[in-house]
């Protein structure tokens, strides 16, 4: 039981890692430019479209992550330039119907030009092991480069936003675009910026979890509201409640499955028990997110506006 | 008679006490000021009495009532209005409907799903005699957004009136008026004067030596004095804390 | 019953709802093209000129009714063919059978359509959905596995699946576990799977969640571990697994690579066509376009005789790729169960390869409940 | 320095400025005065290209700059305390100093020493200070710029008498250091002490302009456009 | 956006307008030999009903609920449950409807309001997922493939949506009924202080209103009316299933309002309107229709930000301010 406690956390924090690597992106965006951007989702599916495409192109994953990223730039950029600078001064249901329409438009042409049957990503040679934990148990070499790589990242943002002027320009704009272009600081500039970095973060994602997960037109979507779940509970703009948040719901979700039933059995009859986990296991994370807003309106590290 | 009693208030953040021991009694009918360099804690004061903010320790009362525990709109039932100092308005509503609402809070009977609240003429009546108290009826139409600053301290003045207060608790209302415009502000409240209990906040000196009965002076979260104005505006503390040298006064 | 507007005019229509967009796209796009390659094989459907309207459900039921509403009353379609999930299937058949129109499903098939609650109008080219996992459960309980790990989605057809196992299976299980539906990280679940050292794992992932699936498993090291599913690991899934699956285990009631004339002429010419190897969707729909054919042609056209129409289609007079096809009482059909195993073939495709034939014959569990 | 000829603007569809003449030359002091409304702000918002100008000029450094960014008008050498203070809330007082900073003679020690109540709150959020605090951290911001020319509007609201006479003094002292200085405040008289000339407006126009002797010298000028 | 005189009449007549048209539409379809137009034209009108109740919080109350799809589902079950037990009314299954709802909602409403923005969005989201994780597990219902309904409602014993003209008259008669309700509740004292608290949440509690009743009760109401909605579509389907109250409806509900433009009522219908008839039109177009529709969507943000409201205005065909 220890054992599968251990590995299931593992799990835990290489899945949350995973959801930090989407949610930093949305947050920023979202808390520092103010713009909600569902097409956050789209990004991550656009990256692992690209890598899949580079990497059979080039028969090496490498090459095809080295591919990826400046390939992610532009996507960045274009989407940013096309559409998302004219959505910086409006509502956020403007927004949200703007970038609504961005996500179809994206589905259908990913659809159009890669298909519809998923597509598959070779491991990367020297990842491809297992290492042995305890007893039978092995953890994947490649989960573990994830959650390095996350963290790495994590730690990077962490600073960026905190530390550098940057960062507090970054959210000095999101509150007062005008009287920050007053003082002489091309807002526009930087927002694109920003955008691009959340949308090359988006992009890393898709890439280094393609080799896991198939890459498939429906990623972006299952992905979103996930990601929008990390960042409220987190609190909007925060990295650092984006990194809590990210591993809260990622380790409730992976040992509430397996062991919240195991709990309901020891107060429940077995029957009852297999019943009610069912019912409750897709609501957890829900249900984690609304206990945590009940007790904290902003999330955990939000500001109340 | 006491109208607005408070008891030693405190509230800090931190390790800074914003509020320290606070001590004040306001006359039912007096107009009161509070002055204090920037900072001091006027409009956290403000707040606390309103019941925007909670207290640390500390009560507040309005006759013998204690208020402390009560919400923001609780106290506005029993006759507490304020205005902020930083403007606070309705921008989407024309200038009239803004005071129109305050006046329906003071009604109370809002769970009214039928009938249309334009046509109300009592509401309109109502809130054009407040707008008209502060010398904004001519503009009763305007989409409050479209005010001017000068115009939106007005406007803040208006709506707090139309709840009909008790004892009204005015933040800095003249910030940003200024020449013949703060001349006829003060004007106004002058008409009010003696209508219900005022609490004025205000770093316009000309006007709060004219306008208040008493002043109390506020510095870092203490009372340091209070007096009428002739004893402030001598009182070497107070001119050393706060108002600086006679000339500088304009 | 009334004869639908559509049985006098001199034009065969045939509507398709599929589900061709969203991820599961990819089945609703191989049943629709194995439904198009049969019609242009053929030409004209039942000689008849033949109209075919294809239309996406998107994945809504309520879209989905109002669709075959509008196909029947609307374009006057004579069959109404479809679609993938069930819970279109329970959305379609009123409004299309009530009329007097013929539905045949070429994927779902729904407990209750064929037991109590089956249809005159309704016929089904594919099974009833308890069996591939009935074909696995069997399967396990002849390899003499003790306790077998069942993990499937968290809804209806999951709940199915692990009953239907369990119908054909005796032994115990290592656990019971259902995961979200539209999962896509089995992490946790795999750890289970590698802390419990099951005999054998038995699940039901279809599309996307079964690509992932089987990808992890095989990262996770449990290759050792024998893998049974159905709709899991097919020809929809196996160009994104590729090696991964190879080796896994499925149930079926064909695979590609069977042995018989029709079968190769289906498969060569879906191959040449979409340049992808062709799985049961688009076997099925395949044969709902012969099924169509022959009964029509029987009728010489004349599709006014309802009942005539209804038994000329029981009569299921065509050359199924599948060998053995006949209709059960319920309409839903009576054929063979094979195990089946991913293979990469020597067209350099990946497929699946019949292993063994598990039933012979096979009738559904709920037939008898049918009375019609 | 500052070069604006027959500016127009107004929000949307109503007209607020109709032909705005205005300079300020180097090192000059310039006041901007009129009744509450008369479009004093929105004559600084064209200026910095925040509100659009629809006709007219703006010229900055001889460079013309009508219609352009705000961040290139800014950038040009105008430092801006706006209307209203509008700190940002979610930095510390530091990092609003810092944020927009350029480099020259201004230092976050210097600001410090102009106003060391705002050392104290270093670390309080832009939201957590009173109104004059507030007021002071929007100068101080300006300042940080290292412009050539100060835009003040309404920069003394809401400050204490003593605070509003250092704010003066600082003012007055910016000018000996040679800054240019356009300011937009009620306190008249407080002007007069150090300003070099000033502009009157109403409802869009330019009414009057002269110098600190003639507005003394012609008292009916306040009477009639400011009734001070 | 606000509510004044003007926009107000304005409201009304494009509303008026729209129902003229809907009215006419099924006569016409038939003359146009497609009569099939009237049961899509119901499953907009159902959509409508629900776009407007949305708009009533989302525009007059600035509450974004992610979760409306759940009322959507509650008056769809009502139908399913109520005809399980053979009682067929149309009135009783809109009450059963109601009840439901209305307990949801003020509890779950009771629960978000403490939070604001777009943790309200969340929040109402998360509601809305579990009461859909819970229909998917009610087996009794069919779970996740939901039910057939074998026969449409009856309205106090009458067979009223017997025919689809029927059903379609019934549910336009619904709708307006269910406008003049909502437009009455928004120019009433209620719904001033409700836009109030969209405007300055602050300065309504500081003149005495204490936001979260009026609130919450907007929030009960709009998740009623929606139920009705529901109630609506189920007999329209003759189908129910846990797919009406996924989180996509809530998204594609919200589409229908902002793109019809928020706050005024009749936008939301016409929202709705527009986004099924482009969904049926660029459809039958084109199998990629997704990417146009997308593309449209964009469009309108881009250039009329007020949605099919802000473009009417543009065009000066309504009138009314900014
Ligand atoms: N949320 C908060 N957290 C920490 N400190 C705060 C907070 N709110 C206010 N303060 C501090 O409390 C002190 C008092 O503020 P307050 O607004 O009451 O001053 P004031 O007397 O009204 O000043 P002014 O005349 O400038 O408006 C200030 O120093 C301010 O920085
Ligand atoms: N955003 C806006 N939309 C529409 N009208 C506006 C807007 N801002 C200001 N106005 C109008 O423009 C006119 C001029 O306003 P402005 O703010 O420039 O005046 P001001 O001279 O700065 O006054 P004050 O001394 O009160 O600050 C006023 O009548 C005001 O109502
Ligand atoms: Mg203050
Ligand atoms: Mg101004």
């Amino acid at each position: 039981m220890m054992n599968l406690f251990v590995l299931q956390l593992l799990n835990g924090v290489q899945l949350g890692v995973l959801l930090f690597l989407i949610a930093a992106g949305l947050t920023l965006v979202f808390g520092i430019m103010d713009v909600i951007n569902l097409a956050h989702g789209v990004l991550y599916m656009v990256g692992a479209y690209l890598i899949a495409t580079f990497a059979a192109a080039t028969g090496s994953f490498w090459w095809g992550l080295l591919l990826t990223l400046p390939a992610a730039v532009v996507v960045g950029l274009v989407v940013e330039f096309v559409v998302m600078r004219r959505l910086y001064a409006r509502s956020h249901l403007d927004q949200v119907l703007a970038t609504f329409g961005l996500v179809m438009i994206t589905n259908e042409a990913v659809k159009m030009i890669w298909g519809t049957s998923p597509l598959s990503v070779p491991m990367p040679e020297i990842f491809s092991g297992s290492v042995p934990l305890m007893g039978p148990l092995q953890y994947p070499v490649y989960r573990i480069a994830i959650i390095v790589t996350g963290l790495a990242v994590a730690f990077g943002l962490f600073v960026m936003v905190n530390y550098t002027r940057v960062g507090m320009l970054l959210r000095a704009g999101a509150t007062n675009r005008d009287t920050v272009s007053a003082l002489g600081v091309d807002i526009n500039r930087l927002f694109a910026i920003v955008f691009t970095l959340g949308a090359v973060l988006a992009c890393l994602a898709g890439a280094i979890v393609a080799p896991i997960l198939s890459v498939d037109t429906g990623m972006g979507e299952s992905v979103l509201i996930l990601t929008f779940v990390v960042v409220v509970i987190g609190g909007i703009g925060s990295i650092k409640g984006a990194f809590l948040g990210a591993l809260l719901v990622a380790v409730v979700d992976t040992l509430g499955g397996v062991f919240g039933p195991i709990v309901l059995r020891s107060i429940l009859d077995p029957s009852a028990a297999g019943q009610m986990g069912r019912v409750l296991a897709p609501m957890l994370v829900y249900i984690l997110m609304a206990v945590i807003l009940f007790a904290k309106p902003a999330g955990l590290f939000g500001r109340r506006a | 008679m006491t109208s607005l009693g408070v008891s030693n208030l405190c509230k800090s953040y931190g390790a800074l006490k914003v509020t320290d021991d606070v001590s004040l009694s306001v006359e039912s009918g007096e107009l009161h000021a509070i002055i204090g360099p920037n900072g001091a804690g006027k409009t956290t004061l403000i707040s606390q009495l309103s019941g925007q903010l909670n207290c640390d320790s500390g009560s507040v009362f309005i006759g013998d009532r204690d208020i402390s525990r009560l919400t923001m709109p609780q106290r506005v039932k029993l006759g507490l209005a304020r205005s902020f100092q930083i403007t606070s308005i309705l921008p989407g509503f024309t200038a009239l409907e803004n005071v129109a609402l305050a006046v329906q809070a003071r009604e109370g009977s809002s769970f009214r799903f039928f009938g249309n609240v334009a046509d109300e003429a009592p509401l309109n009546t109502a809130a054009m005699t407040a707008l008209r108290e502060a010398g904004l009826d001519h503009r009763a139409q305007v989409l409050a957004r479209s005010l001017s600053h000068g115009e939106h301290r007005r406007l803040e003045l208006a709506i707090a009136l139309a709840t009909q207060p008790k004892v009204l608790l005015l933040d800095e209302p003249l910030a940003g008026v200024g020449g013949e415009d703060a001349e006829s502000f003060v004007e106004n409240l002058q008409k009010l004067k003696g209508r219900f209990t005022m609490v004025l906040i205000e770093h316009d000196m000309e006007a709060v030596f004219a306008l208040a009965d008493r002043v109390s002076v506020l510095v870092y979260g203490r009372i340091i004095a209070t007096g009428t104005p002739e004893a402030i505006r001598n009182d070497p503390e107070v001119r050393a804390a706060y108002l600086g040298e006679e000339e500088e006064l304009v | 019953q009334d004869v639908p507007a559509s049985a006098n005019d001199d034009v065969l229509k045939i509507g398709l709802v599929y589900t061709l967009s969203g991820p599961p796209a990819a089945l609703g796009e191989q049943a629709r093209d194995g439904f198009v390659l049969a019609a242009e094989k053929i030409g004209d459907i039942g000689g008849m000129k033949t109209e075919i309207i294809v239309v996406d459900d998107e994945g809504k039921p309520d879209l989905a009714a109002e669709k075959a509403r509008e196909l029947v009353a609307r374009d006057n379609v004579d069959f109404v063919v479809g679609p993938i999930f069930s819970n279109i299937l329970m959305a379609m058949v009123q409004p299309v059978t009530s009329t007097g129109t013929i539905l045949i499903s070429t994927n779902a098939g729904t407990s209750t359509l064929a037991g109590e609650a089956c249809n005159p109008n309704f016929f089904t080219t594919s099974y009833q959905n308890d069996q591939n996992h009935e074909v696995m459960g069997a399967y396990a309980e002849k390899m003499g596995y003790k306790n077998v790990f069942l993990m499937t989605p968290n809804y209806q057809a999951g709940k199915d699946s692990q009953a239907g196992f369990k119908h054909s299976y005796t032994g115990a299980t290592a656990g019971e576990v259902y995961t979200e539906l539209g999962q896509l990280d089995f992490s946790s679940e795999l750890a289970q799977i590698a802390a419990f050292q099951p005999d054998a794992v038995f699940t039901f992932m279809p599309g996307g969640m079964g690509v992932n699936l089987v990808k992890q498993y095989s990262q996770a090291g449990l290759s050792s571990i024998p893998f049974l599913s159905a709709f899991t690991v097919d020809e929809t899934t196996l160009p994104a697994t590729q090696d991964a699956a190879v080796g896994m285990l499925g149930g079926a009631n064909w695979a590609p690579d069977m042995d018989n004339e029709a079968n190769k002429a289906f498969v060569d010419a879906y191959i040449a066509k979409y340049d992808a190897v062709p799985g049961t969707y688009a076997m099925q729909a395949y044969d709902a376009a012969q099924l169509i054919d022959s009964a029509v042609k029987k009728l010489g056209g004349d599709l006014t005789d309802r009942d005539a129409l209804r038994a000329a289609i029981h009569e299921a007079d065509f050359d199924s790729p599948r060998g053995d096809f006949s209709f059960g009482s319920n309409n839903f059909p009576i054929q063979d169960f094979y195990l089946v195993e991913a293979v990469k073939r020597d067209d350099g495709f990946y497929g699946t390869s019949i292993k063994e034939k598990i039933f012979d014959d096979y009738v559904d569990n709920y037939a008898s409940l049918c009375k019609m | 320095m500052l070069d604006v000829n027959g500016l127009e603007a107004g929000y949307g569809e109503s007209q607020i400025l109709f032909g705005i003449d205005l300079r300020v030359k180097e090192g000059e002091v310039v006041t901007l005065l009129g009744r509450n409304g008369m479009g004093k702000t929105t004559t600084i918002k064209s200026i910095f290209g925040l509100v659009k100008p629809r006709a007219g000029s703006v010229k900055v450094g001889g460079k013309n700059l009508t219609g352009a960014d705000p961040h290139k008008i800014a950038m040009a050498g105008l430092g801006y305390v706006p209307e209203g203070r509008q700190i940002f809330p979610t930095l510390n007082v530091e990092e609003n100093l810092r944020a927009t900073a350029r480099p020259g003679k201004w230092t976050i020690d210097k600001i410090y020493d102009l106003f060391p109540r705002l050392k104290e709150r270093r670390r309080n959020m832009g939201n957590q200070l009173s109104g004059g605090e507030q007021q002071m951290l929007a100068i101080g911001r300006a300042l940080m710029t290292n412009p050539q020319l100060m835009v003040l509007d309404e920069a003394t609201e809401g400050l204490a008498p003593l605070i509003r006479a250092d704010i003066w003094s600082c003012l007055a002292r910016l000018k000996q250091e040679g800054e240019a200085i356009l300011v937009i405040d009620k306190n008249v008289d407080a002007l007069t002490k150090f300003a070099d000339r000033h502009i009157v407006i109403e409802k869009g126009r330019v009414v009057w302009t002269g110098t600190t002797e003639q507005i003394l010298a012609t008292p009916e000028v306040k009477d009639r456009f400011l009734h001070v | 956006m606000n509510p004044d005189r003007p926009a107000l009449s304005g409201r009304v007549k494009a509303a008026l307008v729209l129902f003229v048209l809907f009215a006419l539409m099924p006569p016409l379809a038939s003359a146009l030999n497609d009569p099939f137009y009237i049961l899509i034209g119901t499953r907009i009108l159902a959509y409508a009903i629900a776009a407007m109740a949305l708009d009533l919080i989302l525009g007059y109350g600035a509450m974004v609920s992610f979760g409306h799809a759940a009322y959507l589902g509650f008056g769809a079950y009502a139908v399913a449950i109520l005809q399980s037990y053979g009682v067929n009314d149309l009135i009783l299954q809109i009450l059963f409807a109601i009840c439901i709802s209305a307990v949801f909602a003020f509890v779950t409403g009771a629960i978000s309001l403490r939070t604001r923005g777009v943790y309200f969005i969340m929040i109402t989201l998360a509601f809305g997922q579990m009461a859909f994780f819970f229909f998917i597990s009610l087996s009794a219902y069919g779970g996740d493939d939901g039910v057939a309904l074998a026969h449409r409602s009856t309205v106090l014993g009458l067979d009223l949506l017997g025919t689809d003209y029927g059903l379609y008259y019934v549910t336009l008669a619904i709708l307006i009924a269910l406008f003049a309700l909502c437009h009455r509740i928004v120019g009433s004292r209620f719904g001033r202080v409700l836009t109030g608290i969209r405007e300055n949440p602050t300065r309504i509690e500081a003149i005495g209103f204490s936001p979260f009743r009026y609130q919450l009760t907007a929030f009960v109401i709009s998740g009623c009316i929606t139920a009705i909605a529901g109630v609506v579509l189920a007999n329209q389907a003759q189908f129910v299933s846990p797919a009406f109250m996924s989180w996509h409806k809530s998204g594609e509900l919200i589409v229908m309002v902002v793109l019809g433009g928020v706050g005024n009522l009749a936008g939301p219908i016409a929202g709705a309107v527009a986004a099924l008839l482009l969904e049926e039109w660029l459809g039958a177009l084109s199998k990629n229709w997704k990417l146009y529709f997308g593309i449209f969507l964009v469009l309108m943000v881009l250039f009329s930000p007020q949605g099919i409201t802000g473009l009417l205005r543009k065009m000066g065909i309504v009138r009314g301010q900014e």
